[in-house]
């Protein structure tokens, strides 16, 4: 029976030798990339790491950062906290001058202490509000939270709709309640009734049972904040009861993996976009097509997100001129990066003292099966 | 009344096309004494057979349906009980548990491998029109789901009953000693059993696909919901899946409309767990010979 | 115990499955010390009798008492702690455990209190008791072998002698002999009859195998469709014309 | 007609018969009678292909059909029916019944035979559709009976019949086997209700410990003391 | 099982396992503390199901309670020495109670009603936001400080995690060889003979379920502040099945078994990430090669290629008997 044992001291000799990568080269800097390349979050994962590798390559050809070359490791969380907790480990471990991901705000919350821990910035695509809550030196964010981005949409819905009451259809987990906790706070605040307030599933199909509560509310609009699929269940089932309300999302709902799943469905519907693929911006038209050049299909704004944090760094690192984590990370509290000087932000960008971004958004609408952006929103 | 009425129609659709996944479910329980833990994958690969038909190799929708359904039937039916299930019958129930549920990450994975992580459009096999009744609105598409599910199980009923095949099947099923003194061939009847399970979870892929859309992890809560629909229902019989099928797709609407959103999904369980304690061999099912 | 106290005592034993009677009114006291032999035609209810005064069927009505002591509705664990053991038709060996190991379960719980035996020694102070038993059934080269690698009379041998284990007062043997090979037959009957000697248990037998019962046991009793219709000495069993006709049909 | 040739055999590492031999002639019933665990059941498995056979050969009219499957003996005219039940409960009477012939090609034959064996059976007739686990266990046994008719076997195994049977129902079985001895069929018959059976039988065959003991004429064994003392201990001398 | 050497193995195991950590990444700390937190959960389910035979798709969410019940009470400021046995206690009870289901049915049934129950419990923690946090779960749990030996650092941590292991481990053993082990095994075999023989199953069954619980709820103790974050995700059902799995792929019935499985489970696909996108992928079809060929697991694997060059002593046979579903 102990011939296990034996064993697993020749496991733990394995794992010895799988190891030492942590060797060190002096003209390259270490900036992994942690993020969803399975399970639940792939697809934002996938694209926020193929923009970020997008950069990685642009920096490189034009001589890196500062003259090294930067190395982006790739580490799948498989959309697991824990798993993505243990690979920010493996990626400080590896040398990591900064960390890119994740983008699930239930794994970003468990990694980025094991970051802060190691004094590592992290250049999360999370939005969950509570992720800049937390006085952590080392978290930026690379786009606005939903503490951001709802409140945009507050005024949508008292000035331009007029509505009193509302409904809200949300997804039950992190990402959801996130974004529901701060509308539901913006509405009180406004004087908004909330007449349906419905949680669905992670990866829910049948969504008559929560159109049909909201038609019966008499909601005169609609906040969606649910995953791409089931934004396009929704919009179907909308369609199919011919619910007439308005309906609104934030990020989601316009982007064209929505419009492409829900076909027709999509015709209509609003959202307030923090970085819009869309965006009549010729730096972002210009950053679509070279994805799509690259990598052969289109990005959703994860691209962006992974695009913008290397180079953030890559500005910031510049500006203090030498490789610190720490001073990389003092930098970046309250640093704007204008997108004339910074052409690699896209858009003029800044961060706060707690690592929240702030720039320029946008109001979509979907419009003969497209993204168009009907408006655009200043920065805070 | 007519929100009851909404979400009941609304229920009832998705209901059969778990029912028909809880089917193929008792109907291979029967045959092999099989729990496969990998019914919900065997639920979302065939259309991705079928959109590989389409995409890359170009065929009009009814072709890319028979491409898919082959496919599904010589992969999900044949391979896995050649592959499967018959070297690992004599190993006892635990292993091939095991290794349905290895089956179901292989078969996730690949299919994230090979055809991407993003859920994928998936045409319409109906006109995407609705009908107004009574204040409730019910696309077509749901009604034709509820037909073509009710017109299977009828069809399954009837090949089971009505055809000397059919029989040798259920003979082999309930009693495959005596199916075998009396010449049956029952391996063979055995394959059938798994033809026919892979054939209607194809089918039941076919008509949730365009609502549920193509993705590589569809099969997560459907295998669930498909057990609880089985054992609801009764294992041992097609029309107590059916039944289960449909009352879980009928309760859930339910429940989420008129008592509680955020446990919505609690309540088929503790119909689980009520009806297991309470009887074992569900709701239509009867007691079977065997020990459990 | 006095030696008056019936070991087992059956009264009015009544079950039927439906309309099918399988015990009708059997009663039968078995003494200190004795061998009952429980034969009849296959479905006169021998079984099911044996089940009734096991507790693994609830009879329609009768009563049980071991020692003097009401039974009826006891849990099998309970019976047995109440003194009384029993072996299986079927091969009832703990396959994967070894013959020691089986043998000591079949003591252990008859020794101190369950937290008692967490804590106490491994083998519950049993080695040298199980020792003794396996030297009996002499099956002392099987002793570490795994119970499911024994042969069929072997294991037949384990069952018999978990039985014992506990020291019971009245064992029941449910077709002792089924399978058995003749030599193995002879040594298990020979063992039987030997630990009977030493120890004063009582035996009540089922068996077919009318050359064992008959020279195993001090007592027939020969049932058939539910009924007891004869009583005796093998001898007068062995002449007796209803049994002959029961048996070989008429 | 059946010639068994020093047949072993067993389940698994078991080994149950330890060589079995006899002949039975065409057209006659033969009743294997012996205690408990002799093998009788064994036996019929063996020759209808349901065990491992280690050795020894079955022949059938001369032509050896040693571990020929079920369905092939069942081609070769053979047809089994088993101890206990054996009712595919949940099909109809109906169906059951045509389980019989599911597997020869002419079916038209089939639905007549179906006829025919229900006017044997009238009971059957008359509960055509019902569920065959809503039959009594004497129906039941009906029922398996009028199955194993139903390909015109030149050759039956039946174990057990009586079991669960009123008596009367048990005279009823034995004068079908008579009908059928009488129209050319082969009747190969195992029974606990030994005097009964030998009463009705041919040939007697006595197996002990999986070996034949005695073989002889029905009315000689019924006659011979040491028969009875078989069943009531005691062992058969050799010769 | 009388074996030269038994005990000098089983020394220079635990010397491994001290001197594992020696010169390691944080990363590899960490792996290592999970795989022993996971290992003692995983051997807590090898005594309801591989000793005992009863088959239990519960464990995460036993891991769960245990893991909420001290991160609560870490977090209100009690001391881990007095919340983990209080959450080790809860799961003793809770699991004393799911035992229940078990007396009635057993097999997929009782599969189906540890499954749901593993899922209601999920749902709870996920909807009952004033007690578990919801969605965004508990986080910043403190990890345990004695005195002079604080646990907050990685390396600590991991040994703080090897001695919880190695003690629990050692119970287990007791549990396992003590009289309670052989009843548990006879359950396992054939629960109407153990029953005749005096054992109350009712009883033993009830404990089975309660003991390999009370294992997951010390895990879950373990886990709070090993990841210092708890969300109602990492005790779905999912990770049931990984604790399942575990235990068959480890051997189950073999006191070490969950151990390698564990192991395995947790190290494999570490392992096999250079293989990218296939990881899962080999990992999956490794498990179903194993279980065709090896339904006993990597211990069965290996006693029965030491057999080959050792005949003469008994395989353990497969688990017909007991641990069938």
């Amino acid at each position: 029976m102990q011939r296990r044992t034996l064993l697993t001291a020749a496991t733990f000799a394995a794992a010895l030798a799988g190891t030492g990568l942590a060797a060190h080269a002096a003209d390259v800097v270490k900036i992994p990339c942690v993020c969803e390349m399975s399970g639940a979050g792939a697809v934002s994962g996938t694209n926020y790491h193929d923009g970020a590798m997008l950069a990685v390559k642009e920096i490189n050809a034009a001589g890196g950062i500062l003259g090294r070359q930067i190395v982006m490791d790739t580490y799948d969380t498989q959309t697991d906290p824990q798993v993505s907790r243990a690979l920010v480990q493996k990626a400080i471990d590896s040398g990591a001058y900064a960390i890119m991901g994740t983008v699930y705000s239930g794994s970003t919350i468990v990694n980025m202490m094991v970051a802060q821990r190691a004094g590592v910035p992290q250049f999360t695509g999370s939005e969950a509000p509570n992720i800049t809550e937390r006085n952590n030196p080392y978290i930026f964010r690379t786009s606005s939270g939903a503490q951001k981005g709802v409140p945009a949409l507050t005024a949508y819905f008292k000035d331009q709709l007029h509505v009193t009451k509302i409904a809200v259809e949300w997804v039950n987990n992190d990402f959801g309640k996130g974004g529901h906790d701060v509308f539901r706070k913006e509405m009180k605040r406004v004087g908004i009734d909330v007449v349906a307030d419905v949680p669905s599933e992670q990866g829910q199909v049948d969504f008559s049972s929560d159109v049909s509560k909201i038609k019966q509310s008499g909601a005169q609009a609609v906040f969606v904040y649910l995953n791409e699929e089931e934004d396009a269940r929704f919009l179907k089932e909308a369609k199919k009861q011919g619910l007439k309300a308005p309906l609104v999302g934030e990020v989601t709902l316009t982007g064209q993996k929505v419009i492409d799943l829900a076909g027709g469905a999509a015709e209509g519907a609003f959202a307030h976009v923090g970085l819009a693929t869309s965006a009549p911006v010729p730096s972002i038209e210009a950053f679509v097509a070279k994805f799509r050049k690259a990598y052969g299909r289109d990005t959703d704004h994860n691209g962006i997100k992974g695009y913008i944090g290397v180079y953030a760094i890559k500005y910031a690192t510049e500006m203090i001129g030498k490789f610190d984590r720490k001073a990389l990370a003092s930098k970046m509290h309250g640093l704007t990066l204008d997108v004339k000087k910074y052409p690699g932000m896209l858009l003029t960008t800044s961060w706060d003292k707690t690592g929240e971004l702030s720039r320029e958004s946008f109001m979509t609408e979907v419009k003969n099966g497209k993204q168009v952006v009907i408006g655009t929103v200043p920065a805070n | 009344m007519s929100q009851f009425l909404q979400v009941l129609l609304s229920g009832l659709s998705t209901g059969s096309i778990y029912a028909l996944a809880a089917i193929g479910f008792t109907l291979v329980w029967q045959a092999a004494q099989t729990v496969n833990f990998a019914q919900g994958e065997f639920v979302m690969l065939p259309a991705f057979f079928v959109l590989i038909g389409i995409h890359w190799l170009h065929m009009p929708l009814w072709l890319a349906l028979i491409f898919g359904l082959i496919v599904a039937v010589i992969v999900l039916g044949l391979l896995f009980k050649k592959l499967i299930v018959e070297p690992m019958l004599p190993n006892g129930g635990l292993p091939l548990i095991i290794a349905t549920m290895a089956l179901s990450i292989l078969l996730k994975e690949g299919t994230k491998q090979f055809y991407g992580a993003e859920a994928q459009p998936y045409p319409s096999l109906f006109p995407q029109t609705t009908l107004h009744m009574d204040g409730a609105v019910v696309s077509v598409q749901d009604l034709l789901n509820l037909v073509v599910s009710l017109t299977i199980v009828v069809a399954l009923t009837l090949f089971l009953n009505r055809t000397r095949t059919g029989r040798c099947m259920q003979a082999t099923a309930q009693n495959p000693a005596v199916a075998e003194i009396l010449g049956v061939n029952t391996k063979r009847m055995v394959l059938y059993t798994f033809l026919i399970n892979a054939a209607l979870a194809a089918l039941a892929s076919f008509l949730i696909s365009p609502v549920y859309l193509a993705k590589f992890s569809n099969g997560e809560t459907l295998g669930l919901v498909a057990f609880i629909a089985a054992i609801v229902g009764g294992f041992n019989q097609i029309r107590g899946a059916l039944a289960g099928g449909l009352l879980i797709g009928v309760l859930d609407n339910l429940t989420a409309t008129y008592v509680t959103t955020e446990y919505r999904a609690a309540l088929p369980l503790v119909l689980l767990i009520v009806i297991i304690l309470w009887r074992p061999q569900g709701l239509l099912g009867t007691s079977e010979g065997r020990k459990v | 115990m006095s030696a008056g106290t019936p070991v087992l005592s059956v009264r009015d034993m009544s079950k039927s499955f439906g309309a099918i009677h399988a015990v009708q009114g059997v009663s039968f006291d078995v003494m200190p010390g004795e061998i009952l032999g429980l034969i009849g035609p296959n479905g006169s209810g021998k079984s099911t009798l044996f089940n009734c005064i096991l507790g693994q069927l609830t009879p329609n009505s009768g009563r049980v008492e071991v020692n003097g002591q009401s039974v009826s509705g006891r849990r099998a664990c309970d019976l047995n702690r109440l003194g009384v053991g029993r072996t299986f038709q079927q091969l009832s060996v703990f396959p994967q455990m070894s013959v020691l190991d089986n043998i000591i379960l079949a003591g252990q719980e008859h020794r101190g209190t369950m937290l008692g035996r967490l804590f106490g020694a491994p083998d519950a102070g049993l080695t040298a008791d199980a020792d003794q038993m396996i030297r009996f059934f002499r099956l002392d080269h099987l002793r570490d072998t795994m119970a499911g690698a024994l042969s069929y009379g072997q294991q037949k041998l384990v069952d018999a002698a978990m039985a014992f284990m506990a020291g019971p007062s009245l064992v029941l043997l449910d077709e002792p002999a089924g399978g058995v090979n003749l030599t193995m037959l002879a040594n298990l009957k020979e063992r039987l009859v030997a630990y009977n000697r030493e120890h004063g248990t009582s035996f009540v037998v089922i068996e077919h195998n009318m050359e064992f019962v008959m020279s195993l046991c001090t007592r027939i009793i020969v049932l058939a469709e539910g009924r007891i219709i004869a009583e005796g000495a093998p001898d007068e069993i062995r002449s007796n014309q209803t049994v002959i006709d029961a048996y070989l049909g008429g | 007609m059946l010639e068994l040739k020093d047949l072993h055999g067993g389940y698994g590492k078991i080994t149950i018969l330890n060589g079995v031999n006899f002949v039975i002639p065409k057209a006659s019933i033969t009743t294997v009678i012996g205690p408990n665990g002799a093998g009788k059941s064994t036996v019929f498995k063996a020759i209808f292909g349901l065990l491992n056979i280690h050795s020894g050969q079955v022949l059938l009219d001369g032509q050896d059909v040693t571990r020929a499957s079920p369905a092939q003996m069942i081609g070769h005219g053979v047809t089994y029916v088993p101890q206990g039940r054996n009712v595919i409960p949940q099909l109809s009477v109906w169906h059951n019944l045509e389980l019989g012939g599911i597997t020869s090609p002419d079916q038209a034959r089939v639905r007549a035979r179906m006829e025919e064996v229900m006017d044997q059976f009238p009971m059957l007739r008359q509960r055509r559709n019902q569920k065959a686990i809503e039959l009594s266990g004497g129906q039941q046994k009906q029922l398996e009976i009028a199955r194993a008719l139903l390909l015109d076997p030149r050759l039956i195994l039946i174990d057990e019949p009586s079991i669960g049977l009123s008596p009367n129902l048990v005279q009823e079985v034995f004068a079908t086997l008579i009908r059928l001895r009488d129209q050319g069929v082969t009747v190969l018959m195992v029974e606990q209700n030994a005097k009964a059976a030998l009463a009705m039988s041919d040939y007697g065959l006595v197996l002990e410990l999986g070996q034949t003991r005695m073989h002889d004429r029905a009315e000689t064994l019924l006659a011979d003391p040491r028969v009875g003392h078989l069943f009531l201990g005691g062992h058969i001398e050799e010769g | 099982m009388r074996r030269p050497g038994k005990p000098v193995l089983l020394g220079l195991g635990l010397v491994a396992l001290a001197l594992a950590p020696v010169g390691q990444t944080d990363y590899i700390l960490y792996i290592l503390s999970s795989w022993l937190v996971f290992a003692i959960a995983a051997v807590g389910l090898n005594l309801t199901l591989g000793y005992a035979g009863q088959i239990s798709l519960a464990q995460a969410s036993f891991m769960g309670i245990g893991a909420y019940t001290v991160a609560l009470l870490t977090l209100a400021g009690v001391p881990w020495l007095v919340a983990m046995p209080a959450g080790v206690l809860l799961c003793f009870l809770v699991g004393l109670a799911l035992g229940f289901p078990a007396l009635r049915v057993q097999g997929h049934f009782l599969a189906f009603v540890t499954l749901a129950f593993n899922t209601l419990f999920f749902l709870v923690a996920r909807n009952e936001d004033w007690l578990t946090g919801g969605p965004y779960g508990l986080s910043g749990m403190p990890r345990p400080d004695f005195w002079l030996f604080n646990t907050d650092p990685n390396l600590p941590f991991y040994y703080f995690t090897l001695i919880v292991f190695v003690i629990s481990s050692a119970l287990m053993w007791g549990i396992v060889r003590s009289p309670w082990g052989r009843a548990f095994k006879a359950l396992r075999e054939n629960p109407i003979r153990a029953e005749s023989l005096g054992l109350d199953t009712r009883r033993i069954t009830l404990l089975a379920f309660a003991i390999g619980s009370a294992y997951a709820g010390l895990a879950g103790a373990m886990f709070s502040p090993l990841v210092q974050y708890i969300e109602p995700g990492s005790f779905s059902f999912v990770q049931s099945l990984r604790v399942l799995l575990m235990v068959v792929v480890g051997g189950s019935g073999f006191f070490f078994g969950p151990v390698l499985g564990a192991a395995v489970v947790i190290l494999l696909p570490e392992f096999l990430r250079f293989t990218e996108g296939y990881y899962l992928m080999i990992y999956a079809t490794m498990v179903i090669l194993l279980m065709v060929f090896c339904p006993s697991g990597l211990i069965g694997l290996g006693q029965r290629l030491r057999d080959r060059f050792r005949p003469g002593r008994e395989l353990r046979g497969d688990m017909k008997q007991g641990a069938q579903l």
